[in-house]
């Protein structure tokens, strides 16, 4: 009912394929970037920008990495946790061997370095399919969490095993250590998340997108048109991972600022996966929208007993906790499978075919 | 050299108009298509470079002045500037319905004299091919769509584009030929030749000049205040004059954009897309797209539908009012905007309507109903009069003063008279057409001495000068007190009651107007059904009181509507009786295109007819019937005859 | 259809001139585990023909193609591309070198929208890395707009306008056939395999799709063998016939000649009554 | 070098200078092997069945397990615990099927894997919120003392683990071989159409298949429960289960024994033999990088036969 196409006809191709090709939401869009980066900043305080904001937009990153690769290309993984602590681990032993080097660079370089590990631990894929590849990802989370855990070199033999953020400026600003601001923290993370999420468009409407989508639909017939399965899986797995690991260096750097493997374990692995299917296999949108689901639910369902006045022993709201949020995942896997971006989508075609019911 | 500028100034021919468009507004976009999946533009320069191109093609080819070269295809940019080629040259364009048959076809290019044509594709290309024969005057061909001509061999198919290149060669050699062509060119030529299908005999073939139609685009821009922003769809056939007029006179004169639609078949998306501003469509694409509406309404949930329906019924009430910018209550000018936030806008661009300032219909009545839906909800839809012979039309309704039963004054510079015997209407207006190709006699017919054109309609003017049709003029006949019968028009009222299928009324030469009614068996059917009425067969659904009850409501509201005429007052109906089958084509009661044949119908029911004229309320008839396998059938039944009330004239006649 | 009132429009007229041949099979002999689906098959492809290979059901009429475009590998016999003999070869192999085919039970990738699918089909001739990819803006874009351009033609080719951008599950059958055959027109092969492209048609929808295929053969001049069961097709459009039974062939030749030829008879005699 | 060494030359000189060490760890590795297979023996009956790869059997594990130590802390007698849990077990399938699978029928198998991941929170926190979160003693009364057969170490417990997993194994072969349930089972795993034929409501077979797994996991969870304790972690021991499902194949039964073993084998001597080379604590990921790797070699698995892929 908001929207008004009549009119908004197409004279070339690069308009017909743009990202937001109808006006309406274009302006929406512009709105929400205003929002997040100029209101947000001033208005949310450290309690939202640290325990809501900030997680939110790392998951977001993270979930974008999944959806590439199980979303579009249909390869189902459950290394994310691993994937993240590779991001993490490189970052720390990257930025405290070359202080001198920008930290966003730093972010960035271990970006790469879990391409590569993902690459590595992609090539099962060729041969494995399914539930199979899943449980074999496992292998690479729990390798590479045992991998961080054991081997002191990567947290610098740390007596205290974990790996703590060293205080980082860019461009004068503090944006990593315990001095760190979070208005700061929470601008870069989102910018990283902009410009991955506009990446992340940008690929899946472009070749590569397609060829991941065709290898996810029919892989037969997609190697028979003439896409290499191999290398198309394997890029797959490194920008996905390369996602991820940046999320998980983020993870470190801008949110907890200290961890240890824990942060990394195999319910990170899940939490993501979560976030992929209950916001959208196969949607950018879905992404951000599970990650905030997933984010934000926790904390409403411990903050909820306060909010109405009730108190229980700990971890009796540990278990409650527990049991809605399962109970909640199958909820939403009953209503809409297809997760919360085709609710929207749905609810988005009512709106434009208003007032008609189809 | 002075004497082509002087001429090319005086802008009274359509090249002329195109090399202003390309001066005045060269970068603003002419002509779109939709094509490989957007729209494909042209600028007016670009515009005149391809027409400049065609034109010298087209000599090259060995089109010279005063040649006829015909025109056949869809909506397609290239096909109007086809136009804008040949009108350069002299030559002029006689375009052919692209839906016409080949035999049609040849009719016009033998009488015609065609000696060039431009067709659209494979399809027509193969039509003229199977006459070419029979043609000897048609020398070449030019299609524009290359798909599947390859295998053609025949040396005269030129392919459009290769046309161009051999024009654009030309060009380079004598640039100043095409300037010249287009100087040569005067306003009192001949700019195109239309031929009609009239409803009896052979095509007629009309003859336009540039004047009468740059005058009327003229004068119809300026009363519509139409500007170079319009967007039309151009959808109607080409070879139809009003598309001429609206896509190629109108859009020449006021340069605005002419949009063709990718197929016939994407029109509706392609209208919504384009979102034109200025509109034409014949009543029954109105009354479809209401219907439509109304049928993917009742899907809707519940809560929707009543506020559906609730805005709708505001806007029924006051949607005119506002449009019309006349006194509303406050309340209901609430009411009205929140539904037009709600309902009328999204509604209007989900049809694609929303950007339309003007829009028109005419060709056919339609239905006062219909026609008020759609103004209610602030969409500017007028009707208009007008043929062929007057460059499109010569009444229009303007704004502020427009009602669903007339046509409108006449419009600017146009004169209408009623002739007093017949009831005909005349006209005289700048766009009266030379006259009839090679046909004299029916020219003469046609366009008396001092200039009056006869229609062949019958009209009426209301009493503050609106132009009523009301049938066509041999139709019309008369009551013995001497007033106007016109049945066709009080059918028409009748059947805009959706329980009214057929109606048939008779009154020739008698003292008082009595009618037959089909009632229509979907929608009566529901309504019995609502209301807990069984029956059995059409037959017994009509001989029923109640639906004789419903029935008798309508006629009276006909007869309400006929006593505010001064002339028809006394075409009250004052006996009807419900058929006791429906009038079938069949049986040869109807033609093929549902109009009833009065003579057949007259005699096969003779007595029913007797009996409305009788004092009796009751007659048993027996009747032929064909049924759905073929067989012949009697079916008996008694019909009641009812009386209906009527009322007396609100004004005299005066 | 085309030839109406143009007795000049035959195939002397259009641009596609029989050559040499295009694809050799010699010998080729296929079998999995003990099973044999094709037995010392031998027969050329000519260039710019349209030939049919026929045979009952299990015949091994789509191991054959299989086999032509690297899908699976014969154990013997050899297979000559372009006068290059091939080697062991994966099938996007084979499609960069030119061959593109459809599939007997459509394979179109579900999710997709027509556009995409059909645009999947140029895969291999979109050039441009990751890096300029996730950039679009660019080399990318000018790219994605070259090929959709000429992916329109194809859709404007088989007039599936309206079809665009639906997603190809919604589709009926009929039409998610020739978005197959779009997808592999787009790859602009040089030898085109379709495998059944007419199986579950009606009348009218066949009659399209004969027309596309025999369009296809004299627009682009592209050499096609086919599949297929409805001899009335085969004999109206194609060239030249081979026949399969039992993975052997049993005759090769024109449509009359194969019409007549008593093994053909005998074999499809023998399938009737089983 | 002496890299190389340590790697590839001296666990296995260790290995034959003390044979009837090594016989005791490969021994110790069939009899973990024997709990892994219960547990994938879960996961492989519903995945036959139902297609669903049903990540709360773990879950499944812990609740029964919590259930049986539950009741008896309240003094239920072990016995009737036993019903009682058994009974618990089957009024879960119940549910389970009636919220959770039907309406999901014929999702994708990624969705239906999700809902189970959902089961086994609820499960998880459902339990301990109704048996309290503590470690619990599980004590079915079978002595856990240790005897030397031949210079070997065995565990009597153990060996009571193993029978009873054997014993599960012959009467679910049974079970499937003999019944016709069995074979309407069978029948589903190969299509549903098939089942429906046999005319067993799909309904039924789930609420049967899941309640086999229950009871499986029941028995599980007591072997797992008496060994280590009842508590949380019971529930991760789904993930060992997974690789051996992966050597063994989703859907066979044979397989999921003979992985567990070759999964509980291999664990332990790598543990033992290689484990202090790397730092040890390699059993969580040894298993999954053993099972991926067999499975690049051979992708259908160890009973599953060579698939040929059609157009």
């Amino acid at each position: 009912m908001f929207y008004r196409e009549t009119g908004q006809f197409k004279a070339s191709y690069a308009s017909d394929e743009a990202i937001f090709p109808i006006a309406q939401d274009r302006w929406a869009v512009i709105a929400i970037v205003i929002v997040a980066y100029v209101v947000i900043p001033i208005v949310a305080n450290e309690y939202w920008l640290q325990a809501v904001l900030i997680p939110a937009l790392v998951f977001s990153l993270a979930a974008l990495g999944l959806n590439l690769l199980t979303g579009y290309a249909g390869q189902l993984s459950l290394g994310t946790g691993g994937f993240m602590a590779v991001g993490a681990y490189a970052t720390y032993k990257i930025t405290t061997a070359f202080p001198e080097l920008n930290i966003l660079v730093v972010f960035l370089l271990s970006g790469l370095v879990t391409a590569g590990v993902g690459v590595l631990f992609g090539i099962p894929s060729l041969r494995i399919k399914g539930f199979y590849l899943a449980v074999a990802t496992l292998a690479a989370q729990f390798f590479l969490v045992w991998l961080f855990n054991r081997v002191g070199w990567f947290y610098n033999y740390a007596p205290s095993g974990t790996i703590t953020a060293p205080p980082r400026e860019v461009f004068g600003v503090m944006i990593t250590g315990p001095e760190a601001k979070a208005e700061a923290r929470y601008l870069v993370a989102l910018a990283f998340v902009t410009v991955a999420a506009l990446a992340a468009k940008n690929l899946v409407r472009g070749r590569l997108g397609r060829s991941w989508m065709a290898i996810r639909d029919m892989d037969i017939a997609a190697e028979i048109i003439g896409i290499p399965l191999l290398q198309t899986k394997l890029s797959a797995f490194a920008i996905s991972s390369f996602y991820c690991g940046v999320a998980g260096a983020l993870m470190i750097f801008l949110w907890l600022g200290s961890a240890e493997t824990l942060a990394f374990d195999i319910g990170v692995s899940f939490d993501v996966l979560f976030m992929i299917i209950i916001g959208g296999l196969g949607s950018i949108l879905g992404s951000f929208l599970g990650a905030a689901f997933i984010t934000l639910m926790p904390i409403l369902l411990t903050n909820a007993p306060q909010v109405v006045g009730i108190s229980m022993a700990i971890d009796t709201q540990k278990d409650l906790e527990s049991i809605i949020f399962g109970g909640l995942i199958i909820f939403f896997l009953i209503v809409e499978p297809h997760g919360l971006a085709r609710l929207w989508q749905i609810g988005k075609e009512k709106l434009r075919r208003w007032p008609f019911p189809y | 050299m002075a004497k082509p500028d002087e001429s090319l100034a005086r802008e009274d021919t359509f090249p002329k108009l195109l090399l202003k468009n390309a001066r005045v507004r060269g970068d603003r976009v002419a002509y779109r298509e939709k094509d490989f999946g957007i729209w494909q533009s042209w600028t007016w320069a670009e515009v005149l470079d391809e027409v400049r191109a065609l034109t010298c093609g087209l000599a090259a080819l060995g089109v010279e002045r005063g040649d006829t070269v015909t025109i056949v295809g869809d909506n397609r940019p290239q096909l109007y500037w086809a136009f804008a080629a040949i009108q350069s040259l002299g030559a002029v364009p006689v375009p052919l319905y692209q839906d016409s048959g080949a035999d049609e076809m040849q009719y016009v290019l033998e009488h015609g004299e065609v000696r060039f044509a431009v067709v659209e594709d494979q399809e027509q290309t193969d039509k003229l091919l199977s006459i070419m024969d029979r043609c000897p005057k048609l020398e070449a061909i030019v299609y524009e769509e290359p798909r599947g001509m390859r295998g053609y061999t025949q040396a005269f198919l030129h392919e459009f584009k290769a046309v161009q290149e051999e024009g654009r060669k030309l060009d380079a050699a004598r640039p100043e030929f095409f300037l010249d062509e287009i100087a040569k060119g005067k306003g009192e030529d001949l700019a195109i030749i239309a031929y009609t299908s009239g409803t009896t005999g052979d095509p007629k073939g009309v003859m336009l000049s540039f004047d009468n139609l740059v005058e009327s685009a003229r004068l119809s821009v300026e009363f519509e205040h139409l500007t170079e922003k319009e967007e039309v769809l151009s959808y109607m056939p080409m070879a139809w004059i009003g598309d001429h007029f609206f896509s190629y006179a109108q859009a020449l004169y006021a340069g605005f954009a002419v949009n063709c639609p990718e197929s016939s078949a994407t029109v509706m998306t392609d209208l919504n897309e384009i979102g034109p501003t200025y509109y034409f469509a014949p009543p029954a694409v109105f009354e479809n797209i209401l219907t439509n509406v109304m049928i993917r309404m009742e899907d809707a949930g519940w809560l929707k539908r009543k506020m559906f329906h609730y805005f709708i019924a505001v806007a029924g009430r006051v949607g005119i009012d506002i449009l019309e910018r006349r006194a509303v209550p406050v309340v209901e000018r609430l009411r009205y905007w929140l539904g037009r936030y709600l309902v009328y806008e999204p509604l209007k661009n989900t049809l694609g309507f929303t950007r339309i300032r003007v829009a028109y219909t005419a060709g056919a009545p339609m239905g006062p109903e219909v026609f008020r839906f759609y103004r209610s909800l602030g969409f500017n839809l007028k009707q208009l009069y007008g043929q062929t012979e007057c460059c499109a039309y010569c009444c229009i309704q303007p704004d502020g003063d427009v009602r669903p039963d007339t046509v409108g004054p006449p419009a600017p510079g146009c004169e209408i008279r009623i002739d007093e015997q017949t009831g005909e209407v005349l006209y005289k207006s700048p766009g009266t057409f030379i006259g009839y190709f090679k046909n004299p006699e029916a020219t003469a017919q046609t366009k008396d001495e001092e200039g009056w054109v006869h229609t062949g309609d019958a009209g009426i003017r209301t009493d503050d000068g609106h132009l009523k049709i009301i049938d066509r003029a041999k139709d019309v006949g008369k009551l013995t007190d001497g007033t106007l019968f016109a049945p066709q028009y009080i059918e028409n009222k009748l059947k805009f009651f959706p329980q009214i299928k057929e109606a048939v009324v008779h009154g020739n030469q008698r003292d008082r107007v009595t009618a037959f009614i089909n009632i229509d068996l979907d929608a009566v059917g529901n309504w019995a059904e609502r209301r807990g009425l069984s029956y059995t067969s059409y037959t017994d659904l009509a001989g029923r009181e109640e639906v004789y009850e419903l029935i008798r409501e309508n006629v009276e509201a006909v007869n309400r509507d006929l006593a505010r005429d001064s002339e028809l007052s006394s075409s009250q109906i004052r006996r009807f009786l419900i058929l006791h089958k429906e009038l079938d084509a069949d049986d040869g009661e109807l033609t093929r295109t549902r109009k009833v044949r009065r003579r057949i119908i007259a005699d096969r029911y003779e007595e029913l007819i007797e009996a409305l004229y009788s004092d009796r309320d009751q007659i048993v008839v027996e009747a032929q019937v064909t049924f759905e396998d073929g067989r012949q059938g009697v079916i008996k039944a008694d019909l009641k005859i009812s009386e209906a009330e009527t009322f007396e004239p609100l004004r005299k006649a005066g | 259809m085309a030839t109406v009132g143009a007795p000049e429009t035959t195939a002397a007229g259009s641009a596609r001139k029989i050559g040499g041949p295009l694809l050799k099979i010699e010998n080729v002999s296929l079998a999995f585990g003990g099973v044999r689906a094709l037995t010392s098959v031998s027969f050329e492809i000519l260039e710019h023909e349209i030939l049919a290979i026929i045979g009952p059901n299990g015949a091994g009429k789509t191991s054959m193609l299989n086999v032509i475009n690297g899908f699976y590998h014969p154990q013997e016999g050899t297979i000559t591309f372009k006068g290059r003999v091939r080697k062991h070869m994966r099938p996007h192999d084979a499609a960069a070198q030119g061959i593109a085919r459809t599939f007997q039970n459509v394979a179109l990738f579900k999710g997709m929208t027509t556009l995409d699918n059909i645009m999947t089909g140029r895969n291999l001739k979109i050039g441009g890395n990751i890096l300029t990819q996730a950039i679009y803006w660019g080399p990318a874009q000018r790219e994605e707009i070259r090929n959709r351009a000429f992916v329109e033609e194809i859709i404007d080719f088989l007039e599936i306008e309206s079809i665009r951008k639906t997603p190809v599950g919604r589709l009926p059958y009929g039409l998610q056939k020739r978005v197959e055959l779009g997808r592999a027109l787009a790859a602009e092969p040089d030898l085109l395999l379709l495998d059944e492209p007419m199986a579950g048609m009606n009348l009218e929808e066949k009659e399209d799709m004969c027309r596309f295929v025999l369009d296809v053969n004299e627009e682009f001049g592209t050499t096609i063998a086919l599949i297929e069961h409805d001899m009335g097709v085969v004999m109206d459009i194609s060239d030249r016939v081979v026949v399969l039974d039992h993975g052997l062939k049993i005759a090769e030749g024109t449509p009359d000649e194969v019409r007549t030829n008593k093994d053909v008879i005998d074999a499809y005699l023998g399938v009737s009554h089983d | 070098m002496d890299i190389l060494y340590s790697v590839f030359v001296a666990p296995f000189l260790d290995m034959a200078d003390a044979p009837l060490f090594f016989a005791e760890v490969v021994i110790g590795g069939l009899l973990t092997g024997v709990m892994y297979s219960l547990v994938a023996l879960g996961f492989v009956l519903i995945f036959k069945a139902s297609g669903v790869f049903n990540f709360a059997q773990g879950a499944m594990v812990l609740f029964a397990a919590l259930t049986l130590v539950g009741l008896m802390e309240r003094g239920v007698p072990v016995a009737i615990a036993l019903v009682m849990a058994v009974a618990v077990m089957t009024a879960l399938a119940f549910v389970i099927e009636r919220v959770v699978l039907r309406p999901l029928v014929n999702q994708e198998d990624i969705i239906l894997f999700m809902a189970t991941i959902g089961i086994a929170f609820v499960l998880e926190g459902f339990g301990e919120l109704v048996w309290g979160s503590n470690v619990k003693e599980l004590n079915v009364g079978i002595p856990d003392v240790s005897f030397e057969v031949g210079g070997i170490l065995l565990n009597e417990f153990d060996l009571f683990a193993a029978a009873t997993a054997a014993i599960l194994v012959a009467v679910l072969a049974v079970f499937f071989q003999r019944t016709t349930i069995g074979r309407a089972l069978r029948a589903v795993a190969d299509d549903h159409q098939a089942a429906l034929s046999v005319g067993i409501p799909l309904k039924t077979i789930w609420i049967i298949v899941w309640s086999v797994a229950g009871v499986v996991a029941l028995v599980a969870g007591i072997m797992w429960g008496a060994k280590s304790g009842v508590q949380f972690s019971l529930s991760l021991i789904a993930l060992k289960a997974l690789p051996v499902l992966m050597l063994g194949g989703f859907t066979s039964v044979p397989g999921a024994i003979v992985g567990g073993l070759i999964i509980g084998v291999g664990e332990k001597v790598a543990e033992i033999y290689w484990g202090p080379l790397i730092g040890g604590a390699i059993e969580n990921w040894f298993a999954y990088m053993l099972a991926m790797v067999f499975l690049v070699f051979r992708p259908q698995g160890l009973f599953g036969e060579r698939i040929i892929e059609r157009v």
